[in-house]
């Protein structure tokens, strides 16, 4: 079913979301989990390449961090890591990118960064905050309505990453490539 | 980031590439479940005599580990100071987790990307009846590794472009001429695949060459 | 021999190619031409990568809209960027790419593989990331890795473009030496010089067609 | 002018560039050498997107490590591969994207927008997305994107190679005309012949530095 030209996305998109892990990560103090510009990659993988595409590029990478290779934020990488507090938010990925995906090929298919924006939250936020926040409670041993309380700091952080991405696929879209419906 | 694999003609290299994924996921899970400082210490015991046996330069491999123990220790320090932990726990944390990171690390380090490949494909045949096509997803694990440094490239290309044109930060205005690089490189990527003889119809589902 | 008869290609609603009808027999052919003429499209469509939009073309018999797969095999590909024809990291392993993919045994693979890189040169490469190498020594791994599944017929697509002379004499020198049959596509018309024939391409359509002492006189001189 | 005092460059710990001490005052100079001779890493330090490792580089006596952007207004920077410099969809966005990042007013940009995309031949292309223009013309738009912001050096490295003989000659004929001083890393020798100055680069040393009459043979003859 995925041509010759899906297989390329996807890995190119998984590398993206790989390449994104070079940005520094800011830790937040409080909580044992950074900011980092991974989920940018979320949700360019899922406005641009769709949701079975998008999906795929975010599982790919998850496995290659579970193979060990150091592809997360600060060069961290292997199932260790992702048996840590940060696990879930990285596990839940791939449905993340799946969800922004889906949305986008319902809701945004144009260049509208508004509309693009408005999914890239949903799926690139909200879903990832509701992988993440059981999974860090669990393992960090934290009530969940404090890791929830905790997890709204990267509100700030996330709302930019989501206004990005917009601004990028829309771009992307009036530039006449629109992979989408390829 | 340390090139990935780093050939030497050590016991480590030989091992296949199940066996090495493998032990990692029982330590893994070995030291995870040991308590306080007992499964740091035994990673970190089985990560120096891997990195002995396998010839590598200790000294390299070893700097690699810096970012992510200073990264560990900033996200599991704050928490004891803020949280009580107590610094001697943060250690603990920071411990097991920088060896499983290094353990990790010598896996890839030892294993070529081909090897590491092949046993994903055989892993993913198990999932065949679910329609995953073991033969993609392996060849997209291979090409996103490749594809990582090459994207490093047009970063940094891109990047260097817009400060010459005046514009020293614009994140914005990085990601457009980024993806447009990335989405028309995958055109030439795509023929040159098929041109080498990789044929998506070859493994079970259909759909042939279409631009 | 390739074939080609009244062939024509499109992207979208974009004319391409119009109505194109050749017998390609020469050992070396040339394909010249200005930026948009439509050479790489036409290079493309040599080895069924893009498969015409009316017409046919067909390599030794074989059609490539129908056994695209066996085509591909007679013919080989070069294009002008190394980065993007380079799949696996190091050098040894990129060059099994294409045999795995033929499934070939495992030692025939690597009889061949070893074979590559003595023979082009890169056996000190061997466990080297190919992204560290340089842009010369990419492009010859690039080639490399084409020839290593034994092509009849190879198709270079500006193979030289991004060499320094000294890497494009190689590059040349390389080609000389090639028993398959070559189409080159190129802008560099000294290295086509002692070729058997050129084809040259303005807006789709072949306005030229003669050996290269006539052939390209007569393309400098339309250019103005 | 712009003067370089024992610079050296390196990545990491590989050395590209070894030593260096010039000044460059001419008002066309070429800057030759094979693959991975630091060409492009000397390029890129004239106008600071690189700065030394050790020694220093200046421009009009504004240090490039203390002064990078006011250096950067003056020394305008042309790549290869023009798709890396085409920031924006359409040709008359992406012409005015550097005006608009000097915040410059706004009928000064439409003027001098207005004024590039006339000179320049992009008339026509205004509204197009620019990534489906040819190659030529991609080139074309990244060099009038350059000079639109009307800098006192222009730095090109290798503007030409993916260009086909009419649009090379084009560029050539463009740069020709351009009062700017100009320094031109390329691998085209001819196109080099009447300028004031040629530097040849080796392993990150200056090997040979005369006027291409003298500088271009001496050069062809150490390739050997
Ligand atoms: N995938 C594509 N989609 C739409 N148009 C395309 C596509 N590929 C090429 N074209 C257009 O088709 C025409 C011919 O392109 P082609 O790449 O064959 O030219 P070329 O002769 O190889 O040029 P160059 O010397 O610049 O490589 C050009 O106008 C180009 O813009
Ligand atoms: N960002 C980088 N990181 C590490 N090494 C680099 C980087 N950029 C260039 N190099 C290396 O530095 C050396 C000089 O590179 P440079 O690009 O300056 O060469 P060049 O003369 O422009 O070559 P070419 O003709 O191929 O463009 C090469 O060996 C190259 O591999
Ligand atoms: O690198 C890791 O270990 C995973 C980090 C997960 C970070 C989460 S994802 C959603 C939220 N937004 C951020 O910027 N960080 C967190
Ligand atoms: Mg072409
Ligand atoms: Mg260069």
């Amino acid at each position: 079913m995925l041509s010759t030209r899906d297989l390329v996305l996807c890995a190119l998109f998984a590398a993206l979301l790989g390449g994104l892990g070079m940005a520094p990560p800011i830790p937040l103090g409080f909580l044992p989990v950074p900011i980092t510009a991974q989920t940018l990659g979320v949700m360019l993988a899922g406005t641009i390449l769709g949701a079975k595409r998008g999906g795929i590029a975010a599982l790919l990478f998850v496995l290659l961090v579970a193979a060990g290779l150091p592809l997360l934020a600060g060069g961290r990488g292997g199932i260790g890591v992702l048996m840590g507090p940060t696990g879930g938010f990285v596990l839940i990925w791939p449905i993340a990118a799946f969800v922004t995906g889906w949305l986008t090929e319902r809701f945004a298919t144009t260049a509208n960064p508004i509309r693009l924006f408005a999914v890239s939250v949903l799926g690139g936020i909200l879903v990832v905050y509701a992988g993440g926040i059981p999974w860090l409670s669990l393992v960090a041993g934290l009530p969940i309505e404090k890791a929830a309380f905790g997890v709204l700091a990267f509100l700030p952080g996330d709302l930019i990453k989501a206004g990005i991405a917009a601004v990028a696929a829309s771009g992307v879209r009036r530039a006449g490539i629109l992979p989408i419906h390829a | 980031m340390l090139g990935l694999y780093l050939h030497r003609e050590s016991v480590i290299h030989r091992l296949p590439a199940g066996a090495k994924l493998g032990g990692l996921m029982l330590v893994t899970v070995i030291v995870l479940t040991l308590p306080g400082a007992w499964g740091a210490l035994a990673a970190g015991l089985v990560g120096a005599a891997v990195l002995a046996a396998a010839e590598l330069p200790a000294g390299r491999v070893l700097s690699e580990l810096r970012a992510p123990v200073v990264m560990l220790t900033l996200l599991f320090g704050f928490q004891a100071v803020l949280a009580g932990g107590g610094w001697m726990e943060t250690a603990i944390a920071v411990a097991r987790f920088a060896a499983l990171i290094l353990l990790a690390t010598l896996v890839t380090l030892t294993t070529r990307v081909m090897d590491m490949v092949d046993l994903f494909e055989r892993l993913f045949g198990l999932l065949r009846p679910l329609g995953v096509n073991p033969a993609k997803m392996a060849l997209m694990l291979a090409l996103t590794i490749r594809f990582i440094p090459l994207l490093g490239d047009q970063v940094r290309e891109v990047r260097m472009a817009q400060r010459a044109r005046g514009v020293e930060r614009n994140i914005a205005a990085l990601f457009v001429p980024l993806l447009v690089k990335i989405l028309t490189m995958a055109d030439d990527l795509t023929a040159a695949l098929e041109a080498r003889g990789y044929d998506p119809a070859d493994t079970g589902t259909k759909n042939g060459t279409q631009r | 021999m390739i074939e080609l008869r009244s062939v024509t290609h499109a992207y979208g609603d974009r004319p391409v190619l119009h109505d194109l009808s050749l017998r390609l027999a020469e050992r070396r052919i040339a394909i010249l031409g200005g930026n948009g003429s439509g050479k790489s499209t036409l290079a493309r469509m040599l080895n069924g990568l893009i498969v015409p939009t009316s017409g046919s073309v067909a390599v030794d018999g074989l059609d490539t809209r129908t056994d695209g797969r066996a085509v591909r095999r007679r013919v080989g590909f070069v294009f002008q960027n190394p980065d993007t024809q380079i799949v696996y990291p190091t050098v040894e392993e990129d060059l099994a790419f294409g045999l795995k993919a033929r499934k070939l045994p495992k030692d025939e693979i690597a009889r061949r593989v070893a074979g590559a890189l003595e023979r082009y040169g890169l056996d000190r490469y061997r466990h080297q990331p190919a992204h560290q190498m340089s842009g010369g020594e990419k492009q010859l791994l690039a080639i490399a890795g084409v020839l290593v599944l034994e092509p009849d017929y190879v198709i270079f697509d500006e193979p030289t473009t991004l060499l320094d002379l000294r890497n494009r004499r190689k590059v040349i020198e390389l080609l000389r030496g090639l028993p398959q049959t070559l189409l080159v596509v190129t802008h560099d018309l000294d290295m086509v010089k002692d070729f058997d024939r050129a084809l040259v391409l303005e807006d789709g359509r072949v306005v030229i067609d003669a050996p290269p002492v006539e052939a390209v006189p007569a393309y400098v001189e339309r250019l103005g």
